[in-house]
């Protein structure tokens, strides 16, 4: 058994597979399948400071390996989060962490004072490139000096680690990256969806309701993996890699290209049991290359 | 019964017709309970263009063999790979998923309304209702005759009627031109109801008129099926809510296009 | 038979199905498949003023529903292009187009120049998106500026149409279309490749020799959709679309979305017939929704 | 002969060992020539993973009967998934594509040297320089003798040895610690050799050494395989020339790996 031990920030994670948000639910929904408490953490679903209907059905198109969604952070608020999920979460013996999105950079502060008032949360990711919402989202993070401003405003009233979760869909993301490590981040986490848009040919119509939606899975690795390269090159802070990874090769190649730890997103819709399967398969490919440990592979990518 | 992810058996694969299949397959273990309404989520390997898996109804359940059955209609990449599985192949199944239709009581009448393949959801729920002697009535409609399969199987929990557009079996036109539902809709409880979105609003239109009880079973489309993406969200009177989790069975009463 | 003819800027093509840049040679290569004159239109190689070596050997990785490739722009330079190849195309009764790069905009326009004494060429795509290679290519293409001033030097001396080939990699590319247009170009194609990357996680090196290298195939359509559909609303000028395109389904989507005509790119590696069947698809699918031409389908997404 | 996309009808698919597979394709037409060295890009169907076409050597032909046969060994989901095929199945192949080995005078005796499954580009060539009256000597060099498949197959055109790394046939080592090569080189006019990276070096660089005329083929990955993408290119003497055009058989004084 390998040393999966990982660190993020000034946070001990017991191994560096986390579950990306919007695509593990609360964690609970996985309690039938294996036990959550094995993960190295849990980002919990996009979370607002107002309840949000989300957008209409439908929401998902399947595109050739990967698949686009509209969700459009549904979900019943933060006060909800903490009055009725937050306990639930308790039991779970793993980092978890909330997912925070907002239309305006108050929002944005306001949900994650709520966050902050609770102790079994790890830590915040702020959310500033989520494609599907009218207002806020991406807009935030697609421009260094806003992308700088939600991670200021948010870092003065929020106290445990926050890790900022980049947009793909700029020119460069070195740039945004390290605006918000300057801003105060204490981790980077990437890549969100790609905008992208899917047309029924018969019926002459979007199969979005709102036309373009966020792609995901094994598609977008490549564009994944060369931004996670690209960004660790660029800051100090850790980086969190994701995009597309199914299996564990996935992720030893996230880790090699300067990943200090991974989330499995759109691969837990296809085998709920992805995540763990990684775990292990990670460990099987430390031990058949005979490395004692995770962290001596991180970013040893030979050039 | 909790949900899980299993490695199902192909005992058999029966083409009933070029466009619709009977998927046998074996659980290694006791099956529990399954409730009539409740579906799998199968995965679709050796198909390049396939990347989420598919959705489909329990059809029947066999519980002293361990097998469950499903009835597949091809309508695309997915359906036509899942009809070319063979015997002794494996299948990645989550199961049982969703809720279920509500169950009557023993002496009510109830309806039973399938259009085209959507009356694969009302199979394993007409046999729970024979057993529980209740007096069944099955209405399915479709495009033409062979669209419509295994019709001694329903007979045998209950009374079967169809139509069809072109009127090559049973009475022309939409299951709502049939007498069952023209004439005779005040004779039943409740009435279930699975097919495509515009023959269920007509029955639920019908439904609400007379005041009857009647339940949908939606077929959005889903990515992961158990409730942890909200991609299969339909409107109800209280908000958003899953297809995959809160239903795919649902009063339509709940419903936002419950007329 | 619907009718099939379109016009990119003032040149009549038999169809909207043309051949993209780096996928296709010079077009003599498919002549033991198929009649090339059939075709809409070919782009050719893309061409330098200088003779390029191109990059090192590793240049292709497998990707989900895509590749990835580094060729970097291997081309015996504009004078050979002029004096060997040039003539073997005079045979071919439809449109060619010389896909131009540079290193410099004085690069491009002396290629520019080069292309304009030949008759038998249509036009030229001014390649600005090119991901491989270290100077020139997409660093004019990501910014407006720098994109603009590449086309207004170009217009000056090259009479006849400019078709400018777009990047993905930006976080706003009707920007780029609208300074474009601006400039001086006639069309627009989009989309070029995406920066990705490949890494072999057994041996633990990056699998292109340049590290990163351009995705293209099926993976990138939802994402070549939708910045087709977002230009085609923000510019006059017509819109020529590519990206994963292997079927007449996919063209179809391309043209709901905007597109006056399409090009075939990678789907010809996997099929040299895929361009053919793609015109046929579309006489097919015309016939079938009883749509008299391919001009009443263009841009009529139903919203 | 002119290339071609043809779907070819799998006639059988015989298993040599795990790894090792021969697929037997029958042509709808009567097959012009096909030469030695020259290879076949197959598509790999209901493979998710799988994107591209995969190279192939053509290992023999039979004119009488329009066939033609890919020698495959498994290596990843691609090879996997072409072993899977069964008679009876159909398969898209783009074919004869590359170059060929140059043929020697009659009298000539010649060494074909193959590593692992390299050795399957020289079958075609043993059958044509046998009947060309060569003296032909067979040199085939593997990791163990698992490995080593179709040996009789070979020794009908020459005289065939083998060497496998673990001593479990023929020498144990290295092709080049062979006595054929160590020992009896000189009595070679022409080598002619495919297989892993170092293997070709080292005997290139034995024939360089001896100045004996030595062809290659190379086996770099490739996107196309007949010469639009510019993917597969090797470095020679004359700039980048693609393996799949100009090659795969490079004579070893053109590459910049010859040293
Ligand atoms: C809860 C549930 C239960 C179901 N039960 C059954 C069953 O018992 N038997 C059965 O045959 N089918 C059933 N279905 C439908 C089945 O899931 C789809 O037919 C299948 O997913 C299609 O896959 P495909 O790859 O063949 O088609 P695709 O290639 O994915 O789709 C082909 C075309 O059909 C459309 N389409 C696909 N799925 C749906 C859908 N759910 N609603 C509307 N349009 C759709 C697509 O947009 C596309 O135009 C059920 C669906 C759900 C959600
Ligand atoms: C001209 C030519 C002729 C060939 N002839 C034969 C033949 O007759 N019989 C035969 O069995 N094979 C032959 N090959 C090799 C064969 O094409 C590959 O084994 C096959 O493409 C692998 O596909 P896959 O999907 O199984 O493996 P993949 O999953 O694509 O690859 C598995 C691993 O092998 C590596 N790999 C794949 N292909 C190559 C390669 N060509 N060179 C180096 N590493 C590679 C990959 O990087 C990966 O690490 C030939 C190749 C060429 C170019
Ligand atoms: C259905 C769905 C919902 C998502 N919701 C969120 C969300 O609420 N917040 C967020 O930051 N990312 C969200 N994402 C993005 C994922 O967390 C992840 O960044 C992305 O899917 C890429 O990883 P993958 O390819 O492994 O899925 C969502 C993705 C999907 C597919
Ligand atoms: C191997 C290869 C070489 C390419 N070379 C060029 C080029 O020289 N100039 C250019 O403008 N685009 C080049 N492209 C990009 C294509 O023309 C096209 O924009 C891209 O591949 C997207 O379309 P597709 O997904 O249909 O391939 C190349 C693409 C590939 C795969
Ligand atoms: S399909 Fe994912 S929540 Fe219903
Ligand atoms: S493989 Fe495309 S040029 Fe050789």
């Amino acid at each position: 058994m390998a040393d999966l031990r990982t660190k993020i920030h000034n946070v001990d994670y017991k191994n560096p597979v986390l579950t990306a948000s919007g695509t593990f639910g609360y964690g609970v929904e996985f309690d039938d399948f294996f036990d959550v408490s094995l993960l190295g953490g849990i980002i919990v679903k996009g979370t607002t400071i107002h309840p949000r209907q989300g957008n209409a059905y439908p929401r998902m198109a399947e595109t050739a390996a990967g698949m686009l969604n509209t969700v459009g952070l549904q979900n019943k608020g933060a006060k909800y989060f903490k009055s009725d999920i937050y306990p639930n979460l308790l039991k779970y013996d793993t980092n978890i962490l909330v997912n925070v999105s907002g239309s305006t950079v108050a929002e944005y502060v306001e949900c994650a004072e709520i966050i902050n008032e609770l102790d079994h949360i790890a830590g915040i990711e702020l959310n500033i490139s989520c494609p599907n919402v009218k207002e806020g989202g991406m807009a935030f993070g697609t421009s260094c000096p806003s992308a700088a401003a939600v991670v200021r405003a948010v870092r003065n009233s929020y106290k445990k680690p926050i890790m900022v979760k980049l947009s793909p869909n700029v020119t460069d993301i070195t740039e945004i990256a390290i605006a918000v490590e300057s801003a105060g981040a204490d981790s980077v986490s990437l890549i969100n969806t790609l905008l992208g848009m899917a047309i029924n040919a018969e019926t002459r119509k979007p199969v979005l309701s709102t036309v373009t939606g966020g792609l995901s899975g094994p598609a977008v690795k490549p564009i994944a993996l060369r931004m996670v390269w690209q960004v660790a090159r660029a800051v100090r802070i850790p980086v969190i890699g994701m995009g597309g990874i199914m299996n564990a090769t996935d992720a030893i190649e996230f880790f090699l290209a300067g990943a200090t730890a991974i989330q499995v997103g759109t691969a837990n819709f296809i085998d709920p049991m992805a995540s763990i399967k990684i775990i292990d398969g990670i460990d099987e490919y430390l031990n058949r290359h005979k490395i004692n440990s995770i962290s001596e592979i991180i970013g040893c990518l030979q050039m | 019964m909790r949900k899980t992810v299993q490695n199902l058996k192909v005992i058999a694969n029966l083409r009933l017709n070029d466009d619709h299949y009977i998927l046998q397959l074996q659980a290694p273990n006791q099956l529990q309970a399954i409730d009539p309404g409740q579906f799998a989520n199968l995965m679709v390997d050796h198909s390049p263009n396939v990347f989420l898996r598919r959705p489909f109804s329990i059809y029947s359940v066999d519980y002293e063999n361990n097998t469950i059955s499903i009835f597949i209609k091809v309508i695309g990449e997915g359906t036509r790979s899942l009809a070319r599985l063979t015997a002794n192949s494996s299948l990645s199944v989550i199961f049982p998923l969703g809720n279920s239709f509500t169950i009557p009581n023993s002496n009510e009448k109830v309806l039973l309304v399938g259009g085209g393949s959507g009356v694969a959801s009302l199979m394993n729920l007409s046999q729970v209702l024979g057993r529980n002697k209740n007096e069944v009535v099955i209405l399915s409609g479709a495009r033409s005759s062979s669209d419509l399969v295994e019709l001694d199987h329903f007979s045998r929990y209950g009374k079967l009627y169809t139509t069809t557009e072109d009127g090559s079996h049973g009475v022309k036109g939409y299951v709502t031109d049939h007498p069952v539902i023209k004439d005779e809709l005040d004779s039943f409880s409740r009435i279930y109801t699975c097919g495509p979105d515009p023959m269920m609003k007509a029955v639920a239109a019908k439904a609400k008129l007379k005041s009857i009880f009647c339940e949908v079973s939606l077929e959005n489309t889903m990515a992961c099926g158990f409730g942890v993406c909200l991609c299969c969200v339909t409107e109800t009177t209280q908000g958003h809510k899953c297809v995959c989790t809160d239903g795919p069975v649902f009063n339509t009463n709940q419903l936002k296009w419950q007329i």
